[in-house]
């Protein structure tokens, strides 16, 4: 069959294509522009980190080979022949999992709070006013630039030893970094629905409810989570502050080299991840709604 | 008393809203139309404050529309309602909190923002949903609705607004004849009985001329056409839709002359 | 003006009881959840002891210990050129791991997004590895690499890829799955493969969410760094740790304003480049 | 000729540091050093800093790292973990001491006199990982039949020596272990310069033996020629280069000495009785 | 030729679309018509095999379309060119692009990744925006078009994928009476000169009386009207959107009757 739509005579075609190519010119170049500017930051950056690919394929075979030792007990038999002496610190373990779970929650929801009101006022597309939208960013800036590290050692001296100090430093490193990924989310809404509410005379905090949260959510949910798993890492800084929790251990024990313990609180830790992340895909899916497959 | 001086609106280097005045006395009926892309949604858009003009004002009785702020603006905003091209819903709530969206205004913030709606305005919006033929509906999720059911929403939610003033942009598009006649018929109920203010944007010159009290056709960003229904006659409408002579404008009686003859339009054949 | 509807209040809720109860099934498992939620907060809180009467004391030393790290003070010049290569060499490092880090886990966020990977099977497993890659701990991955690479700048930067990996890996494939449905439909019904509606029903969509998560992460690793000195590469995080573990508080909110500032010009650039992307359109308050 | 084989098989060597608990800036210190270093071995010598000492031992696990130079107790933790290295020199302090100490402070105003007086109170420790602020004192109890768990009410690990003092200060413990050099030289002669400590505010009530200097070692399997030459060129530094020597440790230290593995035993027992330790704990 | 066999679709478990049996010859211009939400859209949807048929079968020719996997699928999808009443278009794109996504089965797809377009292709696409009177716009994004340009650039597509069966959902609803015409022309066109299948989804009776071959009307998800246009008499259309007798059908002359005696329409006053 010959096609349905008659292909114009070259003398009108022409005009359109070159119109089309000049409008898309000036992106294409800003596009290019772009890729330019990374290839040679690339570029700089390999010279400047001493990248080395020869040096890495005639060594990679040498990869497993960490990888291989934590898998070892003392005694050097694989770790699954003896389960016992593999997790022989399996009570311990789960008790400072257990604590680490609980700063990690308090820093996170502290910190998830706060972010999650800055982010709105830090967005771009609907921030209520332009210079609260930069203290904000500013703001936020400083709360994850500064090192949990430091707010720790400031909180130490103030408050003392104790995992309030730690739990407080990591709050304020999620405020600052959830409130910038938090606004980001925000500004990558679609304005209709919060049109469609401002519309009709909402004031801003009922638009944001309605138009812009429902939107946000899912991500909002998927960031904060990821962030309660980067907070149950970073309690191991908290050591610095006395209040360790199994990161604490981990550490402690890669630096000593106890290969099989080092496995076994990674095999805790990946086992705590996986469940949290089954059971937030459920939330996260119905929020989105995606029964629906295609 | 709607009044619009000079309005005008770039994007970029383009009008889409080009030096438009017109005074829109208080409980008119008004019709725009106007080609696809002509400035009918901008200028709507205008009026409810969701654009600023790049040039010109906008006075509601003696109030400067343009130049409102906050709280006033909101308030603008309860008394002029909108119902959208696209419906602009919220997609992920259900269809009765996305009608409740037209009461926040009157409702205190802290209270809407836990969805703690009263029973009167529960009511109310169910009240709205059922004249449209909606309220079965109401605990759905509005993005699993038909065009039609979504665009009857969109409609309850600005009649729960009370308003003064009522902007719609192509309510009827996605509706059945039925429908279009409810909706229609509503448009002009609450303009005749409440003394509100209508401006709608319309396709069907069929219904342009049976519903409103005065047309503005609009061309180019431009108003080329501003006076009562019966002065819109056929040649009229051609030249505003470009059409040439001898087709025929409205909702027309079928056409099966060779389609490709027509310059401008280039499919094959023929 | 009256109201427009002189509802009848009790016809309409004859009609649609469900509509009228205070609260329906889905809010009490919502507010069960909440209070659960919240209870575990307060519970915690106690815990870990917020409520021993130290916080309040402690508030007013605050003040006192940041006047310490004031004014910043780098000492002299030799320390300011010192930090500023250090903060070059920190942020090449971490832009080369990041782009890797983002490079390789592009494919397999698809393979572990539910809208675009249809097969079970395959979305656990990728889920299932992008888990086990974020929880090694990247002093883990830095050992691993020390051992293929040696100590170095290179070994700094594979485990910032590595470590990177799993967290790219969930969150773009959670950002894919939080696209819109409707233009990739437009794609698909028109013959166009996965692959097609992928690349322009959802990645356009989603690739300013990408972009932002990309630079924040370039942006936190470069803020962090103490990877790159674990694996004595040098970097800003070594002064920094070193300022700190000295007690230098002057020069270490030096360093501090110097990773701020360039934080910031970062998160400057960054918002230029997805503005590009998504254009400006904002609403009036 | 002997000389060349080496130089071809290591056209560069890499010497990697860890920073000492206490010191600062020291790629700086370090670089007058590595220049002599690379002019006296006659190939390059390569710094590299780590912050943590266990990338170290693991790249000379594998070779890639030929010499190091340890914190004690770090250098202990390479043998134990099997990695063949040998200690060859350490440094002598300008006193002619050639090691520091480890001490338990309580608050001067305290009515504590020995150890035996704190049952039941508090002890604060520095961090597992610190050698005289965890390592020294655990053995240093031991020693005295003590079991720090059962006999102190709790012991906490502060996270660093600063803190420790900190945390006495504040009366979360009621003795805390740190580091000391001399009366003129302890980190609490250090924070009082920094105003964060009064120093007469504590006394110390114990004083550990002398932990021994931070060695420098390299691969066993390096050449006996290039052995002998890095040894060399090591103990000619003082004379040779006095400027890059002093720069090393702010002219505190005298000179290098040879040393070699027996020299470390003890702390490499040290070491052993800590992960003998390690699962007692749980 | 189409043929759906006993097709029903659930929602939970409500259905959308109930034992709708059809057969389509080739070369007809079918148009669907009924009220809002009589399933209308879910059903065009499920011939596109965008949405799995809860029960029953679609068969083109002596193909099972419900059964077709992978590239056979694709290559139906390629055949059978769906507009959509929301346009699905991706906003973010530019309009030749969002057209050039018509020829995405026939491009290799390496070459499609890139937008590695030839000229003949993007000519193509330029000619079916241009008899949209759209080749202007061929560089602006998609979400920055008004209603009825996003719904040419919709329809664009769809001519692009040369198909042998266009669905198309309400392909004018955001159109002006011009465009409605070119669109209407251009489907008829296409029907009459090339025998493509054209399965249309109207809410005007008027345009389908003029334009079908056949009308299909549907209720509650069931066929209840399935004859020639001229059979759908006043009466007929009545019933189908359950007006009253005495309300007029189609694009109607004003009702000035008091609409809130109209039981179901619950605007007070009157
Ligand atoms: N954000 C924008 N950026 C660039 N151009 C725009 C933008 N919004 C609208 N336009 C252009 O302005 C013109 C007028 O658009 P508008 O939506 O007002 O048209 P309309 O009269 O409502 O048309 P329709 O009947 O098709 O809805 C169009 O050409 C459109 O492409
Ligand atoms: N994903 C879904 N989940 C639940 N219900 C749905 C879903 N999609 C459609 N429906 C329901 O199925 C019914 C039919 O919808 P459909 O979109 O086919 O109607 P339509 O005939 O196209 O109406 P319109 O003319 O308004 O577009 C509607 O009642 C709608 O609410
Ligand atoms: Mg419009
Ligand atoms: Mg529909």
């Amino acid at each position: 069959m010959s096609s349905p739509i008659a292909l114009l005579p070259d003398a009108q075609l022409r005009p359109l294509l070159d119109a089309y190519e000049a409008s898309v010119r000036s992106r294409r170049w800003h596009t290019l522009l772009i890729l330019a500017c990374v290839a040679v930051a690339m570029v700089l950056s390999s010279i400047s980190a001493e990248v080395s690919i020869p040096k890495l394929l005639d060594n990679i075979h040498r990869f497993p080979s960490y990888i291989i030792r934590l898998f070892q007990l003392e005694n050097g038999r694989p770790v699954w022949t003896d389960v016992a002496e593999w997790f022989w610190g399996l009570p311990r373990w789960l008790r400072l999992l257990g604590e680490t779970l609980l700063m990690a929650y308090v820093g996170t929801v502290l910190g998830v709070i706060g972010a999650f009101v800055l982010s709105f006022l830090a967005a771009a597309n609907v921030a209520p006013s332009r210079w609260l939208r930069w203290t904000v960013r500013r703001f936020c800036e400083i709360c994850r630039t500064v090192p949990e590290l430091v707010f720790a050692l400031v909180f130490v001296i103030a408050f003392g030893l104790g995992p309030v100090a730690g739990v407080l430093a990591v709050a304020i490193h999620t405020v600052g970094a959830l409130g910038k990924l938090f606004a980001e989310v925000v500004e990558n809404i679609d304005m209709k629905p919060v049109e469609g509410i401002i519309a009709g005379g909402s004031s801003w905090p009922v638009a944001m409810r309605f138009g812009a949260l429902p939107q946000t959510m899912s991500n909002f949910v998927s960031y904060a989570l990821l962030r309660f798993e980067i907070n149950v890492r970073s309690t191991a800084v908290m050591g610095f502050v006395g209040a360790g929790g199994i990161g604490q251990d981990l550490i402690e024990a890669i630096r000593k080299f106890y290969y099989s313990d080092v496995s076994a609180i990674l095999v805790l830790i990946i086992i705590t991840v996986s469940v949290i992340d089954t059971l937030t895909s459920h939330v996260r899916h119905r929020l989105i709604g995606l029964q629906e497959k295609h | 008393m709607l009044r619009l001086e000079g309005v005008t609106k770039s994007f970029g280097g383009k009008r889409a809203v080009d030096q438009v005045s017109l005074v829109v006395p208080t409980g008119q009926l008004v019709g725009v139309i106007g080609r696809s892309g002509a400035g009918k949604s901008t200028l709507l858009r205008m009026i409810n404050r969701l654009g600023d003009p790049t040039q010109g004002r906008i006075l509601f009785g003696d109030t400067d529309i343009t130049q409102l702020k906050g709280r006033a603006l909101r308030q603008w905003r309860a008394r002029c309602a909108m119902i959208f091209q696209q419906f602009n819903l919220a997609g992920r709530l259900d269809v009765l909190n996305n009608v409740m969206m037209g009461r926040a205004f009157h409702v205190p913030t802290s209270r809407a923002l836990l969805k703690l709606w009263s029973d009167d305005e529960k009511a109310q919006a169910l009240s709205a949903l059922e004249s449209l033929d909606m309220a079965r509906l109401a605990g759905q999720r509005a993005d699993t609705l038909s065009g039609g059911q979504q665009q009857r929403v969109a409609i309850a939610r600005a009649l729960v607004q009370e308003p003064d003033i009522i902007l719609a942009d192509e309510p009827i598009a996605s509706l059945d004849p039925r429908n279009t006649k409810v909706v229609m018929d509503a448009l002009l109920h609450i303009n005749k009985h409440f003394g509100i203010t209508v401006v709608c944007n319309l396709h069907s010159l069929d219904l342009a001329r049976s519903y409103c009290d005065r047309l503005v056709g609009m061309a180019a960003g431009r108003v080329v056409f501003d006076d009562v229904p019966a002065a819109l006659t056929d040649a009229v409408a051609r030249d505003l839709y470009g059409l040439e002579a001898g087709e025929v404008v409205g909702e027309a009686p079928p056409v099966l002359m060779p389609v490709g003859a027509r310059p401008g339009f280039a499919l094959a054949g023929s | 003006m009256p109201g427009h509807f002189p509802v009848d209040l009790d016809a309409v809720r004859g009609r649609h009881s469900e509509h009228f109860q205070r609260f329906g099934r889905r809010r009490q498992t919502a507010l069960a959840i909440a209070a659960a939620a919240f209870a575990l907060l307060i519970f915690a809180i106690g815990e870990l002891g917020f409520f021993d009467g130290k916080l309040l004391a402690g508030l007013g030393r605050l003040a006192e210990i940041t006047g310490l790290m004031l004014p910043p003070d780098p000492k002299d010049w030799a320390h300011v050129r010192l930090f500023s290569s250090a903060l070059l060499e920190t942020i090449a490092i971490s832009l080369l791991g990041t782009l890797a880090a983002a490079a390789l886990a592009l494919p397999l966020a698809f393979l572990a997004a539910r809208n675009v990977t249809a097969q079970r099977v395959v979305r656990f497993f990728s889920r299932r590895s992008l888990d086990t890659i974020r929880s090694v701990d990247i002093l883990v991955w830095a050992l691993i690499w020390v051992n293929v690479v040696g100590l170095g700048p290179f070994a700094g930067a594979l485990a910032i890829m590595t470590a990177d990996i799993g967290t790219f890996g969930k969150l773009f494939s959670e950002a894919i799955e939080a696209a819109d449905r409707k233009p990739v439909e437009g794609i698909v019904s028109a013959g166009g493969g996965k692959f097609l509606g992928v690349r322009f029903g959802i990645i356009p969509e989603v690739f300013p969410v990408l972009v932002s998560q990309v630079l924040y992460f370039f942006e936190s690793n470069t803020r962090s760094a103490s990877i790159i000195g674990i694996v004595g590469a040098g970097g800003i995080g070594l002064y920094l740790a070193e300022a700190i573990r000295t007690l230098e508080l002057q020069q270490t909110s030096f360093i501090i304003l110097m990773i701020l500032v360039s934080v910031a010009l970062i998160d400057y650039v960054s918002g230029q480049l997805r503005f590009a992307v998504i254009g400006r359109r904002g609403v009036v308050s | 000729a002997e000389a060349q084989s080496w130089k071809s098989t290591y056209p560069e060597l890499v010497m990697a540091v860890v920073p000492a608990e206490n010191a600062s800036g020291v790629t700086e210190r370090y670089a007058p050093f590595i220049e002599y270093l690379s002019k006296e071995l006659g190939t390059k010598v390569m710094l590299r800093v780590a912050n943590d000492y266990a990338a170290v031992i693991e790249g000379q696990r594998n070779g890639s790292i030929q010499l190091a130079g340890y914190g004690p107790a770090s250098y202990a933790r390479a043998i134990v973990t099997g990695v063949a290295v040998e200690p060859f020199a350490t440094t002598v302090n300008n006193d002619g001491t050639i090691g520091y100490y480890s001490v338990f402070y309580v608050k001067a105003d305290s009515p504590y006199k020995t150890i035996d007086d704190l049952k039941g109170k508090n002890l604060g420790l520095v961090d597992p990982n610190s050698t005289s602020g965890n390592n020294v004192p655990r053995f240093a109890l031991n020693k005295m039949k003590v079991n720090p768990e059962t006999f102190f009410s709790k012991v906490t690990y502060t996270g660093s020596h600063e803190n420790a003092v900190i945390a006495l200060q504040q009366g979360t413990v009621d003795v805390a272990a740190n580091w000391w050099n001399s009366d003129t030289d302890s980190n609490l002669t250090r924070m009082a310069n920094k105003n964060l400590a009064k120093k007469d505010d504590f006394r110390v009530i114990y004083k550990s033996d002398l932990i021994p200097n931070s060695p420098f070692a390299y691969l066993s399997n390096l050449p006996p020629d290039l052995k002998a030459a890095i040894v060399k060129a090591f103990n000619d530094a003082p004379t040779k280069d006095k400027a890059a020597f002093d720069k090393l440790s702010d002219g505190k230290d005298k000179e290098f000495i040879k040393v070699d593995a027996k020299y470390y035993e003890p702390v490499v027992e040290l070491i052993k009785f800590i992960d003998q330790l390690r699962k007692q704990k749980s």
